[in-house]
């Protein structure tokens, strides 16, 4: 079979419902009938701006979440890791990229089994915070209630409304207001999850409901071969033009985050080193030592986190907590933080501690030339002995 | 510029230790240190240099070896006195064999550049600089003959037919030492 | 290193800014005009390099002050380094102040420093990308032995050539962009000679110094001890037809000298001296009077045995 | 903590005036009595003598203390003295602390006496910072092996052997080349007493082979080492010999049939001759057998081992030319060879690592010319011994073509005229790549010596040689190493202070030397015949390869590491491994063969008593702190971690016997699961916090 597909769900209904045709949805029930793995993990839609993690056995509940949910930002390495033992269970996940990238660098920690964990990943160029999203229909007069979904296309926010109309609107000037996708998202530097068994997204699609599927391992060959055998899923071989289009598309977005970084990156950059010190200092000044960004942390994996008050570092009852505290946290997650922005997104204080873990991990990135999460064979640098004397 | 040959039949070593000490600001290894030797105290005295270097062997008086050691021991106005370093050919033979990477070549031009802070040079020896300066050629002649002979335009496209880049080499020349020292016209 | 992409793309094109230095446009302009003649006939493009100046030589800004030496050599380079091409030289002097200086200014950002803060004052910036390289490489390495030898018309069967590199093409070897495989045996002029159908044999005092430039200016007596020595080497060991060279510096020195010597008695020979562009232009065809007109030991016999035995 | 009853004695040496000089030693004692916890401070001019130690003994007998810090040198050598007297007066010796006040402190401050002051208060207060937390510990003890590996069959490794084999112990000789002897084998006669060194080596060759406590492994290498002191694991691999030592009898009948187009050049004589494809490294080897070297082979009658051969139309087989000469079959290409060889896996308790050295090439020495004639010491010693290529007759280099030439033609019966020319002048060069930033730093110790002793060999031998020698420093230090050098000026023999800075061919193959005269004050030159550089020794090429595998440190000039560079000259910072001889740096015989004995007593007292004492300050894993991430196995550099099931969990696990208590695991660990003992988190961090509080013993 060929690396890249483009393929679509048989069942009607399914296309119907479905994103570009219904492809993944078709292949997690597939998967889920044929007993392949034992849960899919997915997310649901709720009413407006809500949606929720949702873990099922059932092949009819897959149906119900199809669609994608742009405002969703599920937390699926962490949950996997947390609540799953993949050591006994098969599972299926839909990831983004920043999802799929967490669950790679959790499984060289022997965190995950990723032998048991299927992974559909997602192409991604970004996701939105609700309360953004909430801001932005304010801005944009728009009333929630109308809109069927949000997207995005190349430089444009696009927001598809229920009476069929669709308006868009540039994606950078909302950005610069403050609005727009999240800070870490405009950062990021994966947009097709090549990590996972299977790559979907609608980019490389010219015409019609399909999924241009890109097949990344050999498991998700045999997948999508077994599906295609059983009548569930029909395809066609993506042409020249599919791939050229996507690979457009792909270095377009990238373009976009190596903007955003210059801005982020370069402001801190451009400061002294007496500034930045006091401007990070200033921002963990105001922490309240409340862990969320620890426990949301998807790379983080200790069952006794040594930032535990009295436990070596950090005085109980202490607030704010020696700097200490963010530091040893910056420095355990330099090595493996993929980006996926939890961190900053829980924070009740808003201290922006993605962009400094993003920088420490490029820095990493520099000495050693490991980016996390993309080759589950390559060992973490501050992991290893080099056999050098 | 006087040469002065031979060296006196004994060096009082306790004497130059107090001139160094009492006369001078700083001492003369340290000097050609600033001025671009960085390597002169790895210098083990082995001699390979001089026994290829060419001053040696035409017989000049303070040629690399001898240099390095009479600066590694202080002696001043000897060195300041002499046109060894003057006659250095650069060849930098020395350079590539000195097993210490000392660098003798950069000793002598090092000496050099101190004789001209002490504006111990002769006029001869600033004329280059100032030819430099008037016409951005070391080596400058007004006859042109020989050029129009080999069916050459009269003057080359250097500074010498363009006044802007002479200009700009007097800026950037105006901006060194020969102006600090007063051997050009300061800006 | 940022430098060998420079000459990376150089290599499609082949273009080099001539850099004349002083000796050659002044004192030895056939060697300039046989330059001007060669390298487009070989397909190589020459810059003139529009306001370039002294290199700096070794008895000016060397002298006085490193950073001033390196401020005016880097005013040079930044003339090549503007076009997007190397310098190229063929007078060792320049070739090598222009190549010590950049390296230099490669190993010590505050010498750099330094030198674009003066730049600055003309607008412009050294980055350390252009360097100078030696016509002699340039032939042998980018040329290439193939392409000069169908150029040429005329070929030297049976002539015998003491080459002279000279020192700046080989010591200190750090800083050369090109470097010879073993500097103290050194290949490529022999190499270039033998590719015009000469014999270059290797003789004892190959690589000994010449005795020009500050040594000869400070004492022209302990000078001629060297060339003569030199040239008596050359006589007696391979009795060489002429003496070839690639630096303007040996050129003037061996080609002086000997006139000299030969009037105080202390030689009783003579050995025509020709810079290796020269001597190319006369293989290739170019007028003798444009591209060697210039000399003090007569070349006249050498030249109308180039032009009559070795037809091609 | 503080309701323990914790009583901390602070000891504060003068080191005489090595601390004393610097540092205010009454000013620090009053701060320490102000530290928590500090019952006793008390100061001595040698802490570390008899009286001193005595003053620590009785504090702790009468009760006055239960907690020790001793401020004064450096652990590295003084701590084991101070654990000892604690213990001896009844108290836990890992109650002990010290403070680095001198090397870290009045050493480096030397002239700055507040400073220095200040500092030493601060080293105190983290010492008993620390010292508050201290933990007791148990020492525990090792199962020794009583076997020992050496490794290098040269002069070093052959007494280091035969020393070790006499009391008792056997021993596994591990040798790279085909036979034992090394270097020296290949000497003609050895300074200062011109014994012929194959007479004095080759008795001591055979002594170590027929030895019964010896096992002689040839031709190989080691592989790999697992364990520690007292039980490493080692892997050897035996090369492919492709010729059957159990038959072959060192003959010579196969080297002699090898054919003229598989000769490459003859490793032992440095490269002045050529040898063939099957050889025996010389010709007092031991064990005298033949190799093939499979890269020089030609494969001769088309016909590679375990290959059928090829036939002559009447059906015979063709053999190869060894095969066919071989009387007992040992060459026979029959049966398959692995080229890998075999492992031999060898349980031992201590190594002994005696591998030798290396001389330079001359190839990079560019200004010496690439004539023939300028040759390496080692190849004038192979000129001149009667076992070299020209068999001691004295020609020079480039002619040693033509003498080979001749003596075929002789030894076939034919007459025949040699035409070599022999030299008239010969010139030494010293520290040749020795003293040399861009090759060695470092002085090679024998050139002096071995130059000074081939110019005497060839002056006696040849009165009528000119011998020139050039050195930067004559350097003679040994016993009777100076009179020597007078008796060789005593000979005629020229020499002068200056380096050679360049060698020139001329056209006659001679050479034009130039050099340097420091006396004269003036460049010489002169018309040689031959040109001996003294090139430098270094260190083997895989001396680094081996020393990774052993655990052992390199210096910085690539030669091995001993673990004090006076008290414990031919131990390495891993315990059990011995080292000796020229691969810890360069040496002469003499120095060499007291080494090897000085390693081989180090052994034989470590193994003696069949069990050792090892310190408890290992790491540990909690594990229920432990999420089995893996860290620390990946980076152990002892392999002693690895993942077990604990309550259906993978967790790490230290082996204590191979943990050396590095601590790397212990600072790698994420969740700080695994403690490392006598360096516990707590017990560090106290330390760090106290010197950024400048001497402030914060309670926790």
């Amino acid at each position: 079979m060929n690396k890249f597909i483009l393929a679509w769900a048989k069942d009607r209904e399914i296309r119907k419902r479905g994103q570009c045709g219904g492809f993944v949805t078709a292949i997690l029930k597939f998967m889920l009938e044929e007993n392949i793995v034992d849960y899919a993990l997915l997310v649901k839609k709720g009413s407006n701006l809500e949606y929720s993690i949702f873990l099922t056995s059932n092949p009819e509940d897959v149906v119900d979440c199809a669609g994608s949910v742009l405002w969703a930002t599920p937390n699926i390495a962490k949950f996997i890791a947390e609540y799953l033992d993949t050591n006994e269970y098969k599972i299926a996940a839909v990831c983004r990229p920043c999802d799929a990238r967490a669950i790679v660098e959790l499984a060289k920690m022997n965190q995950i089994n990723i032998k048991n964990v299927f992974m559909i990943g997602l192409n991604c160029s970004g996701t939105f915070l609700p309360a953004t999203l909430e801001r932005m229909f304010e801005t944009l007069n728009i009333r929630v209630e109308d809109v069927e979904k949000v997207g995005i296309k190349k430089d444009r926010f696009v927001v598809f409304l229920k009476d069929g109309k669709v308006e868009t609107f540039p994606l950078e000037d909302l950005e610069k207001s403050g609005l727009g996708r999240r800070e870490n998202c405009r950062r990021c530097e994966v947009k097709i999850p090549r990590m996972c068994d299977l790559a979907c997204g609608k980019w490389g699609v010219i015409e019609g409901k399909k999924t241009f599927v890109e097949i990344c391992s050999d498991r998700g060959e045999i997948i999508v071969k077994k599906a295609v055998e059983s009548g569930v899923v029909e395809f066609e071989y993506a042409s020249d033009e599919n791939v050229k289009i996507r690979d457009e598309l792909e270095n377009f977005a990238l373009k976009m985050s190596e903007k955003w970084q210059d801005y982020y990156f370069g402001q801190m950059s451009s400061m002294s080193y007496e500034e930045r010190r006091n401007y990070w200092f200033g921002m963990f000044e105001r922490c309240i030592k409340c862990y969320a960004c620890r426990d949301v942390c998807a790379v983080c994996y200790c069952n006794d986190c040594i930032l535990n008050p009295w436990r070596l570092l950090v005085k109980g009852g202490e607030i704010p907590p020696s700097f200490s505290f963010h530091i040893t946290r910056a420095v355990h997650i330099a090595q493996s933080c993929v980006n996926c922005g939890q961190c900053q997104d829980v924070c009740p204080v808003e201290i922006p501690l993605s962009r400094i873990a993003h920088k420490l991990n490029k820095t990493v990135q520099e000495i050693w030339g490991y980016i996390p999460g993309i080759r589950l064979d390559e060992k973490q640098p501050l992991s290893r002995a080099e056999n050098d004397i | 510029m006087e040469v002065m040959e031979g060296v006196p039949p004994v060096i009082n070593l306790t004497e130059v230790a107090r001139t160094e000490k009492e006369e001078f600001e700083k001492k003369v290894s340290e000097l050609i240190i600033e001025f671009g030797a960085e390597n002169l105290l790895a210098c083990m005295q082995c001699g390979a240099c001089a026994s290829i270097c060419p001053l040696a062997r035409v017989g000049f008086e303070w040629y690399n070896k001898k240099l390095i050691k009479a600066i590694l021991i202080g002696m001043k106005e000897e060195l300041l006195d002499d046109s060894t370093p003057w006659a250095c050919v650069a060849c930098n033979r020395c350079t590539e064999i000195c097993p210490r990477q000392v660098s003798p070549f950069e000793v002598m031009f090092a000496m050099r550049r101190l004789m001209v802070e002490e504006l111990a040079i002769s006029t001869l020896a600033i004329e280059g600089d100032r030819s430099l300066y008037e016409h951005g050629h070391a080596v400058y002649m007004t006859g042109r003959e020989a050029r129009k002979k080999v069916g050459l335009p009269e003057k080359p496209p250097t500074t010498d037919s363009d006044e802007k880049a002479l200009q700009e080499l007097r800026t950037i020349l105006k901006n060194t030492k020969l102006a600090e020292l007063g051997l050009i016209p300061m800006e | 290193m940022i430098s060998e992409t420079v000459s990376e793309t150089l290599k499609e094109k082949l273009k080099f800014g001539l850099f004349l230095g002083c000796n050659i446009p002044f004192n030895r302009p056939d060697v300039e005009q046989a330059m001007r003649k060669i390298f487009p006939a070989l397909n190589v493009e020459i810059d003139d390099l529009v306001g370039q100046s002294c290199c700096p030589s070794w008895g000016t800004m060397p002298s006085v002050d490193v950073v001033g030496w390196c401020a005016v050599a880097a005013r040079n380079l930044c003339l090549g380094e503007e076009k997007g091409i190397d310098l190229m030289a063929a007078c060792n002097s320049c070739y090598g102040s222009l190549n010590e200086a950049r390296h230099k200014m490669l190993n010590n950002p505050e010498i750099m420093n330094k030198v674009n803060e003066i730049l600055a004052k003309i607008g412009k910036k050294y980055e350390g990308k252009a360097k100078c390289r030696h016509v002699a490489w340039v032939l042998y390495r980018d040329v290439g032995l193939e392409k000069i030898k169908e150029s040429i018309k005329y070929s030297l069967d049976g002539l015998t050539i003491a080459v002279q590199p000279g020192c700046h093409f080989l010591w200190p070897s750090e800083v050369y962009p090109d470097k010879e495989e073993d500097p103290f045996n050194p290949k490529v002029l022999r190499e270039l000679c033998k590719a015009l159908g000469a014999d270059a044999p290797y003789y004892t005092k190959l690589i000994d110094c010449c005795g020009m430039g500050a040594l000869r200016s400070t004492n022209p007596e302990k000078s001629f001890t060297l060339v003569k020595e030199k040239l008596e080497c050359i006589k007696e060991e391979i009795d060489a037809d002429l003496i070839v060279t690639t630096c303007s510096s040996c050129l003037i020195q061996l080609d002086d000298a000997q006139e000299r010597l030969r009037k105080e008695g202390k030689i009783s020979f003579s050995i025509p001296v020709l810079h290796y562009v020269q001597l190319l232009a006369l293989c290739m065809g170019f007028d003798p009077q444009q591209v060697a007109g210039i000399c003090v030991t007569p070349r006249d016999e050498i030249i109308k045995r180039i032009l009559e035995s070795g037809k091609r | 903590m503080s309701d323990k009853d914790i009583r901390i004695g602070v000891y504060i040496c003068h080191c005489g005036e090595n601390i004393a000089g610097a540092v205010n030693i009454n000013e620090v004692a009053e701060f320490a009595k102000n530290l928590p916890d500090v019952a006793v401070v008390r100061d001595y001019l040698f802490m570390c003598s008899d009286p001193g130690q005595e003053i620590i003994k009785e504090d702790i007998r009468k009760g006055l203390v239960n907690r020790v810090v001793v401020a004064a040198c450096t652990p590295r050598t003084h701590e084991p003295i101070f654990r000892r007297a604690c213990e001896d007066a009844g108290l836990n010796k890992y109650y002990f602390e010290m403070a680095n006040i001198r090397d870290q402190c009045s050493w480096a401050h030397w002239h700055e006496k507040e400073k220095a002051t200040e500092k030493a208060k601060q080293l105190i207060a983290a010492a008993v910072a620390k010292a508050r937390l201290l933990e007791p510990l148990e020492d525990r003890y090792v199962e020794l092996n009583k076997n020992v590996m050496v490794v290098g069959g040269g002069i070093a490794g052959i007494f280091a052997a035969l020393d070790l084999a006499n009391a008792g112990f056997k021993v596994y000789m591990v040798e790279k080349n085909p036979s034992i002897g090394g270097n020296m084998a290949k000497l003609d006669k050895t300074f200062p007493t011109n014994d012929c060194s194959a007479c004095i080596l080759t008795p001591l060759m055979v002594e170590v082979a027929n030895h019964p406590n010896v096992e002689l492994i040839t031709y190989a290498e080691v592989e790999s080492v697992d364990g520690s002191v007292g039980n490493f694991k080692v892997k050897v691999r035996k090369k492919q010999t492709y010729v059957d030592w159990e038959k072959c009898t060192g003959c010579g009948a196969c080297i002699n049939a090898c054919p003229p187009k598989a000769r490459v050049p003859d490793e032992f004589n440095e490269g002045l001759s050529l040898r063939g494809a099957i050889y025996i490294q010389f010709p007092q080897a031991v064990p005298k057998k033949a190799v093939i070297d499979p890269d020089a082979c030609i494969r001769c009658s088309g016909r590679w081992f375990g290959e059928e051969p090829r036939r002559t139309k009447d059906g015979k087989p063709i053999l190869a030319p060894c095969e066919k000469a071989c009387p007992t079959g040992a060459c026979s290409r029959d049966e398959p060879r692995d080229p890998n060889g075999e492992l031999i896996e060898l349980n031992v308790g201590s190594i002994i690592v005696a591998t030798g050295y290396k001389v330079m090439d001359k190839k990079q020495f560019k200004e010496f010319s690439d004539s023939p004639n300028v040759i390496t010491a080692l190849q004038m010693e192979r000129l001149i011994t009667a076992t070299g290529p020209t068999e001691g007759k004295l020609i020079v280099p480039s002619d040693i073509p033509k003498y080979l030439e001749w003596k075929k033609k002789v030894e076939k019966g034919k007459e025949a005229e040699l035409e070599a020319r022999k030299p008239k002048v010969i010139t030494f060069v010293s520290c040749v790549g020795s003293r040399d930033n861009r090759y060695h730093t470092y002085c090679s110790r024998v050139c002096c010596m071995y130059m000074l002793k081939q110019a005497m060999l060839l002056k006696e031998k040849y009165p009528e040689l000119d011998i020139y020698m050039f050195f930067i420093d004559v350097r003679t230090p040994g016993k009777d190493f100076d009179e020597y050098y007078m008796r060789c000026r005593n000979l005629g023999i020229k020499i002068f202070k200056g380096k050679v800075g360049g060698v020139q061919k001329l056209p006659d193959e001679r050479l034009l030397v130039k050099g340097y005269d420091a006396d004269l004050g003036k460049p010489v030159e002169l018309i040689s015949d031959i040109v001996v550089l003294a090139t430098a020794i270094e260190p083997n090429t895989d001396l680094k390869d081996l020393a990774r595998k052993l655990g052992i440190n390199v210096g910085a000039e690539g030669f091995l590491r001993e673990r004090h560079t006076k008290l414990y000259p031919v131990d390495t910072m891993t315990e059990g491994i011995f080292i000796a001889g020229c691969a810890q740096g360069p040496k002469d015989i003499p120095d060499s063969v007291a080494q090897a004995k000085a390693a081989a007593s180090s052994a034989a007292s470590l193994l003696a008593p069949g069990k050792m004492k090892v310190e408890p300050l290992i790491s540990e894993v909690n594990p229920e702190k432990c999420t089995g991430c893996g860290i620390c196995v990946e980076l152990c550099p002892y392999g002693a971690i690895e993942m077990v099931e604990y309550n259906g969990k993978r967790k790490s696990k230290i082996n204590e016997t191979l943990c050396k208590g590095c601590g790397v695991c212990a600072a790698a660990c994420p969740s700080k699961a695994i403690t490392l003992h006598g360096f516990t988190y707590e017990q560090v961090v106290a330390q760090i916090r106290t010197i950024a509080k400048k001497g402030v013993i914060e309670e926790v």
